[in-house]
Formats: structure tokens, C-alpha cells, sequence
């Protein structure tokens, strides 16, 4: 079920350069149904900014009724997101939109994400290794200072760090990783870039993927047809990334 | 007790509260979060005779206590919209106000003559005002003549009331207003987005894909205000207001400045919940204004 | 270095950034509180003919992101303009663009003959847009073959360039623009205020005493950067561009929709020291996009 | 000079129902001039609420550098003001406007205020004290939750509380207290809302009065032409309250 709810900040922390991980709680968190979910957060009771922003879960614990996103403060909305201190409310509807099937991996794979498209990507690794299911990380910062969760991911498996200026890790995208490492998983899940997403998915015609694509949204829930895009299907067909989404099997969508 | 009802041609309104085209879809959305039937009404997105895509995205921009939108009159058509959408929405107790758009006069006509007949449509808005389709629709609402002749067609086969929606983007609204009124329009809902633009400053270029978009939200709501005032004035039609209303008070401004129901638009973005919010909240804030019914209030601007 | 002059008729600027008229007074208040030669122009409150008191207060109101203001062209007259104003600024390096406003086009055309001859004025700019004025003033602004002959008639007596205020109140600016390109004008500066209401409440009274007033501020930006977009494409006049301009971005974006120059108006109100601000911004902000100069941003927008 | 100033909250504390008094911190203080003037306050940084609020200088200490100011939470802007804690930044525009002329007063002043017109009066009161006057102070407010400074404006003359339905002090307006009584001082102050300034006014026409006044500011400086009243000088003269006032000399005003 989505619901709005005035939930309450547990703790916010800068993680990275201008990288948040902001935890909150509430009953909301009841609902989260998969990893790859994401919430709409209003960050300010006022009229600018006046839209919500998406947000994705980074990760959820219903017993403590927690949940955890991690975000880069960019623009208007996300620095005063920035600024919420532990006791004050946050209003989130949520959760919103399909995430990552986790049944469709059988035994390894690949989770490649790319800069503020890493997040999600934990939880999911999270979920996969509790089915018995090896995954290897392939994850993409700018630089060494953007990099977050490095640690996190090792424990939960292979984890591989490529950054455009090779201040750490493997120097270039993730692709430059991924035409090194073996193709013995069977599925693939992806969250970055839509530029990377393309090349992930091209990279591996032949294996079971899921995306995850951003679009600019309005509603977020499916009502506004903001967040559209064309599909594979055919001339007629699309999709609305808040509410068919964020998470695609590969090659369905046209970005 | 406080009475909300409100009796417009076509309409017996529970309450004077209902989203706005285009920011509601076909209701199913919202369904999941309230029931339906609580709302005044409901008006459906856009319809066209064949199915559209609308335009490229990015379609949406925020903007100072507003936001643009080009989202280009996407729907799934005439046959989409009367063969699964409105059918649907029958189970809630609520009348429809379906949304026709088109880029001819014919377009509108076939529209209009056919959603009309479902048994739930009771009344048609005739958007004469979308600032986002590139031929036909913009100048339907800018010049009277044009919006008259539009109007009688549509009236002639309309088998329900018809309220002409007017743009924003005109010299004289009130012309405009006039002019559907002698064209044979049951009322006028007003008004549509203000047409506007945002640029990405680190590039220069728009940030929607069709460059131009329509202005809604808070940011719009004194110039809605503003031509609501006048044109309540100048014509006997009954207005359905709107244009950044998100609370209990702008609803009533909008109700003193001389429209009979009020739309909420935008604001359903931002508090899903806000329709039957404000919903609640009108008897209590009549009540505390002095006034038992939410008819009183309508037009109270002028009579001061 | 990055060059921020910008050549135009009439003026030779250090800097694309001037406050807008009705928002600076003539300067007198503003310079308590910084050197007024560091601005690139300073456009004065609007001259009549004779003095005028304007409209009743209240004569502001706030709205979401915005203002209305019906001050009413309150101003000392030609007499008091040209006899004590004028002479006063003259000890600041900084060009004057006199605000021209009237009920007929006599009076028009006898304020431009005369203030055009001080020193320190170096072009006009008619307000034919102004939507507090009752009479006169705003029809102006709305049809192009009355603002085509009020721009020959002025352009006949002034001493200097003339620059045509535009207002946003209308069907198709872009007519309005090439109807004074027609009639002679230098250039265009736009936008003025979008005619709006507030009411209060509890009331259901208008909260500006004139009832109506013209919004201004950051709410209105997206529809002035639409307008300046589609002027700058459908004439050769150079634009001087305003609507919600608040910070160096804000002026990005004008110059890159096509103005040649910006103007500030509400924001003044907000932070008094937002020109200078901006002006010691640019020449950062314009190296970090990858320029050198201002002038080479000024249309980026349509050239990508 | 007029500065405009980040300044620092030192204590928000609410003394009445939805009173609020307010102390902050900075340079600007070293140019306040007199008791009536005001400032130009920025709650917050964002386009909405958009302008500036007027409020008056309550108090001020130029060695600690801080003055108070007393408002009532009424509207959007009022009541994020009421929102900032100890610690908090704070856009201040001032000192605006000229104050009471305490050198008109020479034995004996009246001091009459009503709701937040109250305020200014009390460094007003403490001025005329240092000087040696006496003042005697006549406050009106709506009811006996809303008062507030009854104890701080004893401790400096007599003092004489109106409230509207009579739960404190005398019942009705302050009016009804001057009709009781004497007219021997030599000068009186005021502020309030307009229509207790007229009654005022009209109360003592041979007396020299100091009324401060309220309008709708944009600017605050003088520049906008908002703030104007017509003056009994002339058909043609008018004052600007931000800039010329807020305080003017009784019968100078036509409200
Ligand atoms: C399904 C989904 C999940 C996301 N998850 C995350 C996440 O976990 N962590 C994270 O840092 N970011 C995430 N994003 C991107 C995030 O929504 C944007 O970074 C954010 O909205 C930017 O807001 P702003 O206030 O910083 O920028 P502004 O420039 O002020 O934003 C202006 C408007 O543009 C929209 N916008 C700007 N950039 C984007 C973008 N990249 N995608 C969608 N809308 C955008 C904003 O929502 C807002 O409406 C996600 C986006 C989507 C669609
Ligand atoms: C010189 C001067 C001194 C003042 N001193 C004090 C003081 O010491 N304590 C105090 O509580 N109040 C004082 N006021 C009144 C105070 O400015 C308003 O109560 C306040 O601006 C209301 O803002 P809001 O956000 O609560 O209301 P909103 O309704 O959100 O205000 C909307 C707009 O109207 C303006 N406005 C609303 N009411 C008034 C008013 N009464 N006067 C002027 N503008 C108004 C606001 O400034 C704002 O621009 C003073 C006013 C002036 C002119
Ligand atoms: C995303 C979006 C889509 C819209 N689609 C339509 C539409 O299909 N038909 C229509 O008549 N108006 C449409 N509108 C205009 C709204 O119905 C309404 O007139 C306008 O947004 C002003 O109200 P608001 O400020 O409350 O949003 C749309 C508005 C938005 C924001
Ligand atoms: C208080 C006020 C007074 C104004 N007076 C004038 C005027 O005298 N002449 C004029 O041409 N425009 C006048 N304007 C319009 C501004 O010059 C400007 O065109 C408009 O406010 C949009 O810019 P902004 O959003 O930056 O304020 C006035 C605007 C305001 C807010
Ligand atoms: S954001 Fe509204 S449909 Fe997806
Ligand atoms: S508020 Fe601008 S002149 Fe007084």
C-alpha cells in the first residue's frame, strides 16, 4: 500500500562528498515489498520547492521500521534535504513503484551501478545473499571522494570500484571493468546513468537483466504521465517509470 | 451543519472539491490511497479521438512555487477512454467531467458526441487551452470567434452539459468568456496554464523537451484569481476555478472570487490526499467565516 | 578576464545588470547603501507629466514566490524629475534609463521630448504596460497598431534611444514586438508585471486597494524567459530582460533566451545588495560555463 | 547606516499566547539610534514567503551587541520567525527608520500601546526614564494571555493594562483609561493599531504626540513607494512610513 506519512529522521550522515545517508522511521516502512523501491519526499513545507523528490531505497529493517536512502545533495531540494538533523519530520509517500526480482537470479550476479544508482543496489545485494545467491559489484563513482559503501558491499561479496579519474579503483566506467570480468553469472541487475545503463545492457545481449531508469517525475504514482518512455513492444506501447517502474527487464525500454 | 452541495448545469456536486484534468489520470491511482466517491467530481485527462504519446520528456520542471509541464495530451483515446477507463470508474458515486481535446473541429465534435453518451460523464470540459499541442488547440482559446464556432459545434452534439475550459494566455479573457457564452456553453472552467519556459543555466537549453511548457501550482494562483474576479462578472456562466489552489483558503478565494466549484490541480503531486483534505476541512472553515453553506460564499468578492 | 560590457543604443554598459524601474526609486535609497556607479544602468521610476500620488494603500500584497504592487505610477512629475532627481545621480558614472509613463500620447510624447535632454539620460523606456494605471496606459501595451504609432510619436521628439517596455498581459507578444520594431523603437525591455489579485480570506476582500495588481518576482520568471525566447526570434531589437531575476543564474538564463541585458526588480526588496551581488558573480560564473565575455551567452539558447 | 546583516538568535522564548520575543546578535546594533525604530527581517531563505517583515525594535544593548524584538505569530512569515532556536541564523535588515524623538518630552510622557504596538515602547520607556522623565504607560490587549511586559514596564512607571474582554486589568480599550486619567504630562507616545491612533490623536489635540505607524512595506528603505500616507500638509504631500516615519508627529498623517 502507499502511504503519505510524516515519518521521523533517525539519523543523517555525510557519507561521501555531498553524499547523504539519511535513515528515517515509521509504519511506512511495513510496506516495502523489494529492493530497487523508491519514495517520493517532500523536503521543505513550503512552496519551493514545490515538487517531491525520488529518492530510492538504499535499505530497510521493518522490525526497527527504518529505512535507509542515500542521496547526492545537488540541486535546491536535495541540499535542504541535506539539512534535516535526527528528531525532525520528513513527509515521504511511499513506497512507490516494482522493484528488483530477486527471484530471477539462480546463482550469481552481477549488481553494477553507477554514482547515486549504487544505493539500491545494497539492499538488493542484501536480499540476494540471504536466497544463497553470489553477487559481484561493479560500481562506478566519479572520484575517489564520491565513493560510499565500499565496505558494505565487500562484506556482502566481489566488489569492484572503477572511478572516471582513477583516484581509486580501476580508472573509467564500469564497462572497463565488466570486459574483464567472467560472464559466468545469469542475471544482472543494473541503477545508474541511463548512458550506462545502454551500455550494461549491450554489453550483455544474451543474460537475464533489470534496469532501473530516472525520469523526471510529477506525480510519482502513474497519475501525470510525466515520467513516460517508449518500449520495444511496439509503436503505441510505454511505460511510466514511477508506477511500471523504476526496474525493467532489459531491452524493453527506449531511452 | 454546513452545506457543501453545489447544483451546476449537468452536476449535483457533494461538495464544491474536484482534481483537475490531466493531474488525476483516469482516477485509479489515487484510488488506491482514498475512495473516490468523496470527491465533488472528477475531471479525467485530455481525450482525442485515436490514441496519443504526447511529447518527448523530460516533460515535467519545477519552478518557483510552481512547476511546467509539456506532457502533450498523452491518453489512450476515444476507445481506450470509453471502452476501459470510464467503465471503471463506475463503481464510485461520483460524476465524471471528461476532458476533450483535438486539433480540429471535427476532432472535438467526434469526441464530445461520443464520450458523452456514457452513462457517468456528466458534463464535458472542452479544452480549448493546452498550450502543449503544437497545431490547433492553442488558438481555439485565443480568439473569440473561433471559440464560439467551436462551441456551438460541440453544443450541438453534446448529449450533456458543456463547460468550455479557457487558457490564461490572452489579452482579454473576458471576450473570450463572453463568446463561448453566446456560442451556448453551460459554464466555464479557468483556467489552464500559463505558458512558460525554464532553461538549464549550465547549458542554455530548456529543460523540457518540447522547450515550452505550461505553468501551474501556487505561482499562477493570483493571476487565476484575477480573471476568475472578472469574468465572474461579465457572464452568467458558471465558473469551475482553479490554478494553485493546495489548501482549505485558496479554495474559498477562489469560491469568493466568483466560481462556483474549484479544481485542484498540481497540488495533487505534491499531498495526494489534498482533495479530500481540503474536503474536510470547508465546513469547519465556512462555519468559522460565518457562513452556512458553501453557496453563500460564491461571488462574495463583488458584493463587499 | 572575463568582459561583462554590452554595447546598445544609447548605452554603453559595464555591466548587463541594471535594477528595474519602480523597484530603485531614483536611486537616492539604494545608494545609502552602495556606490550606484557599479551598476550598468539604473532605470528610474516611471515620470508623468504632472506629479502623481498613485492609487490607495494597500498598495503591496505577497503571493507564492511573488508580489502585486498597485503603487499607481507615483511619482514627482516631469518638473521634479528633470529639477532634482536627474541633477542627484548625475554624480555617479552610471547611464539613466528614464521610465516613461502617461494617460494619452501627448503625455507620452512630452515627457520622452523633454526628459531625453538630460545629461545623464541615455535612453527611454515607454511603459506602455503598466497595469495599474485605470485609463490609457495598459490598452497601449495590447494592441500593436496603437503601440506602433505611440512608438513614432515618441521616437520623433526624443533626444535619445527608445526602448519599448513590453507588456506580458497579452495574446501574442511577439506582434506587440514587431509593431514597435515597426515603429521605430531601439529596443524592447520586458517583461512588465502579469496582471493578478489577491483576496483575503477571511474577508473575501481584495487585500490591494486598487483590487488588482501586477505580479512580480520569481513566480513570473518562467513566463518572461518564454517571452524574451520568442521576441529575441522574431525581431533584430535588443532586449533588455526581466521577471523574477534573483540571482547570477537567473541572469544566465535571460541572456541566454536572448536578452542583451537584465533588469531587477523585487528582488531589490529581498536583498537590497542583490545587483551589485550579481555583478561581482558573473564574471566567476561565466568563466566556470566557459565563456569569456558576457555578450558571447546572450541567445545560447537558440543556437543549441 | 543601514546594514544588512546575517545576525545570530540568542533566545526565542513565546512570553504570551503566540507572543514571541526574539533576541539576536550582531554589528548592526552599534548603528541603532533611537527607541521606535525598526527592522526588515528575512525568515527565511526561500522565495516563499518571499518579502521582508517589518518588526520593531523591542530593546537593544549595544555592548552585548544584541536587541530584542516582539511579535505576534500571525501569518506564514510570523510563524517560521517563531521557528528559529538559539544558534540560528538570521537575515536582518535595519536599523530602519526614525524613532521617538525622546528629547520633546520634558517631565511627564504618556506611553500608550496596543498589542504588538506595544514593543517599541519599552526602549522608548527606558530612554525617557535615563533621561529623567516620568512616564506612566497605558497598554491594551485582546485578552489576558496575550499580555505580556507588565512586570518590565512597571519597574519603570506607572502602568495601566486594557484588555478587551476585561480579563485583565481595566475592560475595553485604552481609551477608556485615558478618560481617567489626568492630562498632566507634557508629551505622549504611541503605537498601535491605527484606529487606537486616532483615537488617541483626537483625545489630546493640544498635546504634543509622537504616533508610530503601520503600513505594507515592499522595500522598507524608501524605494518602493509602497509604504505612503497622505499628509494634512498639503493635497500634494505625502510621507513614506518606512523611511520618513515610522513615528511622525500627531496630526501630521492622514490614515
Ligand atoms: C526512481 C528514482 C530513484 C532515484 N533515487 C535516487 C537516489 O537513491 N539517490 C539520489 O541521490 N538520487 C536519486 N534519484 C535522483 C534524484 O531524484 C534527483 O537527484 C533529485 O530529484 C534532484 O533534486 P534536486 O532538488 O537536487 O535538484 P533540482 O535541480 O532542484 O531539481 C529540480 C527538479 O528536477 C527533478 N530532477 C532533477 N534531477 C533529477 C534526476 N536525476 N532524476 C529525476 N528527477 C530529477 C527534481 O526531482 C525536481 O523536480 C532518483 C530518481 C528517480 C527517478
Ligand atoms: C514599522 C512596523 C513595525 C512593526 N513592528 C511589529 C512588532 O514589533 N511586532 C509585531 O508583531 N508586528 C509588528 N509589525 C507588524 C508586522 O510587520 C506584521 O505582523 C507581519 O508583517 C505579518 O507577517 P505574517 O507573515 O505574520 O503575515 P502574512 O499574512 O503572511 O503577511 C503577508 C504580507 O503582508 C504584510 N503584513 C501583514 N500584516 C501586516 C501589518 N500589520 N503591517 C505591515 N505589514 C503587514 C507582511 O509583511 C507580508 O508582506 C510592524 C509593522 C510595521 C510596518
Ligand atoms: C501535468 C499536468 C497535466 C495537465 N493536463 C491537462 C489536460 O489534459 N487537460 C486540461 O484541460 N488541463 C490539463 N492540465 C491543466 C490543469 O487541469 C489545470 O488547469 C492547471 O494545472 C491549473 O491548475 P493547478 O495550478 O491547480 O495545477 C494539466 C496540468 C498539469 C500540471
Ligand atoms: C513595486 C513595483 C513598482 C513598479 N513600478 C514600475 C514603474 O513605475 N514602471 C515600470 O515600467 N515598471 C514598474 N514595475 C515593474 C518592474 O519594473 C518589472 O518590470 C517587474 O516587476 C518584473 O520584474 P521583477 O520580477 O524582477 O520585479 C514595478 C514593479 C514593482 C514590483
Ligand atoms: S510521475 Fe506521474 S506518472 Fe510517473
Ligand atoms: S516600503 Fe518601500 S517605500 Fe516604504
Amino acid at each position: 500500500m502507499i502511504r503519505q506519512q510524516h515519518m521521523t529522521v533517525v539519523s543523517q550522515k555525510e557519507i561521501a562528498h555531498r553524499i547523504f545517508e539519511l535513515t528515517v522511521e515509521g509504519d511506512l516502512v511495513n510496506d516495502m515489498a523489494a529492493p530497487g523501491q523508491f519514495v517520493h519526499v517532500r523536503v521543505a513545507d513550503s512552496y519551493e520547492p514545490l515538487l517531491r523528490r525520488p529518492i530510492s531505497v538504499a535499505s530497510y529493517d521493518k522490525e526497527k521500521r527504518q529505512f535507509t536512502m542515500i542521496y547526492r545533495a545537488e540541486g535546491r531540494g536535495t541540499n535542504l534535504l541535506a539539512e534535516k538533523k535526527p528528531g525532525d519530520g520528513l513527509d515521504v509517500l511511499g513506497p512507490l513503484g516494482n522493484g528488483f526480482p530477486v527471484e530471477e537470479a539462480a546463482k550469481k550476479a552481477y549488481l553494477i551501478g553507477g554514482g547515486i544508482g549504487v544505493p539500491p543496489l545494497y539492499e538488493l545485494s542484501k536480499a540476494l545473499n540471504e536466497r544463497g545467491i553470489e553477487t559481484v559489484h561493479i560500481l562506478g563513482f566519479e572520484s575517489k571522494d564520491a565513493v560510499f559503501y565500499e565496505a558494505e558491499f565487500k562484506s556482502l561479496g566481489d566488489t569492484h570500484i572503477a572511478t572516471v579519474d582513477g583516484s581509486h579503483g580501476t580508472q573509467g566506467f564500469v564497462t572497463h571493468i565488466l570486459n574483464e570480468l567472467p560472464k559466468d553469472f545469469d542475471a544482472y541487475f543494473s541503477c545508474g546513468p541511463t548512458a550506462m545503463l545502454e551500455a550494461v545492457q549491450w554489453a550483455y545481449p544474451e543474460k537475464k537483466g533489470f534496469l532501473s531508469y530516472e525520469q523526471r517525475m510529477g506525480c510519482g504514482i502513474g497519475a501525470c504521465f510525466a515520467c513516460v518512455c517508449r518500449t520495444t513492444k511496439s509503436e503505441t506501447d510505454y511505460i511510466k517509470v514511477c508506477s511500471d517502474g523504476p526496474v525493467f527487464q532489459a531491452g524493453v525500454v527506449i531511452s | 451543519m454546513t452545506n457543501l452541495a453545489i447544483k451546476l448545469p449537468g452536476l449535483k456536486l457533494k461538495n464544491p472539491i474536484m482534481p483537475a484534468s490531466g493531474c488525476f489520470g483516469f482516477g485509479k491511482e489515487y484510488a488506491q490511497l482514498y475512495d473516490l466517491a468523496q470527491l465533488g467530481a472528477i475531471m479525467i485527462k485530455a481525450t482525442t479521438v485515436e490514441m496519443r504519446l504526447g511529447n518527448p520528456t523530460p516533460r515535467v520542471a519545477e519552478t518557483a512555487s510552481g512547476m511546467l509541464n509539456a506532457i502533450g495530451l498523452q491518453n489512450p483515446g476515444l476507445e481506450g477512454v470509453m471502452g476501459s477507463e470510464l467503465p471503471w470508474l463506475e463503481q464510485f458515486d461520483v460524476p465524471i467531467i471528461a476532458n476533450v481535446a483535438g486539433t480540429t473541429t471535427e476532432d472535438y465534435v467526434e469526441v464530445a458526441k461520443q464520450i458523452s453518451t456514457s452513462p457517468n460523464v456528466h458534463a464535458l470540459e472542452i479544452n480549448i487551452s493546452c498550450p502543449n499541442v503544437k497545431q490547433g488547440g492553442i488558438t481555439f482559446g485565443t480568439d473569440p470567434d473561433v471559440a464560439r464556432e467551436l462551441t456551438q459545434a460541440v453544443k450541438t452534439v453534446s448529449s450533456v452539459p458543456v463547460y468550455i475550459k479557457l487558457s490564461p494566455n490572452v489579452t482579454n479573457i473576458v471576450s473570450i468568456a463572453k463568446a463561448v457564452e453566446e456560442g451556448g456553453a453551460d459554464g466555464i472552467t479557468m483556467i489552464n496554464t500559463l505558458l512558460g519556459m525554464r532553461l538549464d543555466p549550465k547549458t542554455g537549453r530548456p529543460v523540457i523537451a518540447n522547450i515550452t511548457g505550461g505553468l501551474s501550482g501556487p505561482a499562477i494562483k493570483p493571476v487565476a484569481l484575477r480573471m476568475v474576479y472578472e469574468v465572474s462578472q461579465h457572464t452568467d456562466l458558471p465558473i469551475i476555478g482553479m490554478g494553485g489552489i493546495t489548501n482549505v483558503d485558496d479554495a474559498i478565494d477562489f469560491l469568493s472570487a466568483g466560481a462556483s466549484a474549484v479544481a485542484v490541480g498540481t497540488a495533487n503531486f505534491v499531498n495526494p490526499f489534498v482533495c479530500p483534505e481540503i474536503i474536510e476541512k470547508l465546513p469547519k472553515r465556512l462555519h468559522e467565516l460565518g457562513f452556512d453553506s458553501a453557496e453563500e460564499l460564491i461571488g462574495r468578492s463583488h458584493r463587499l
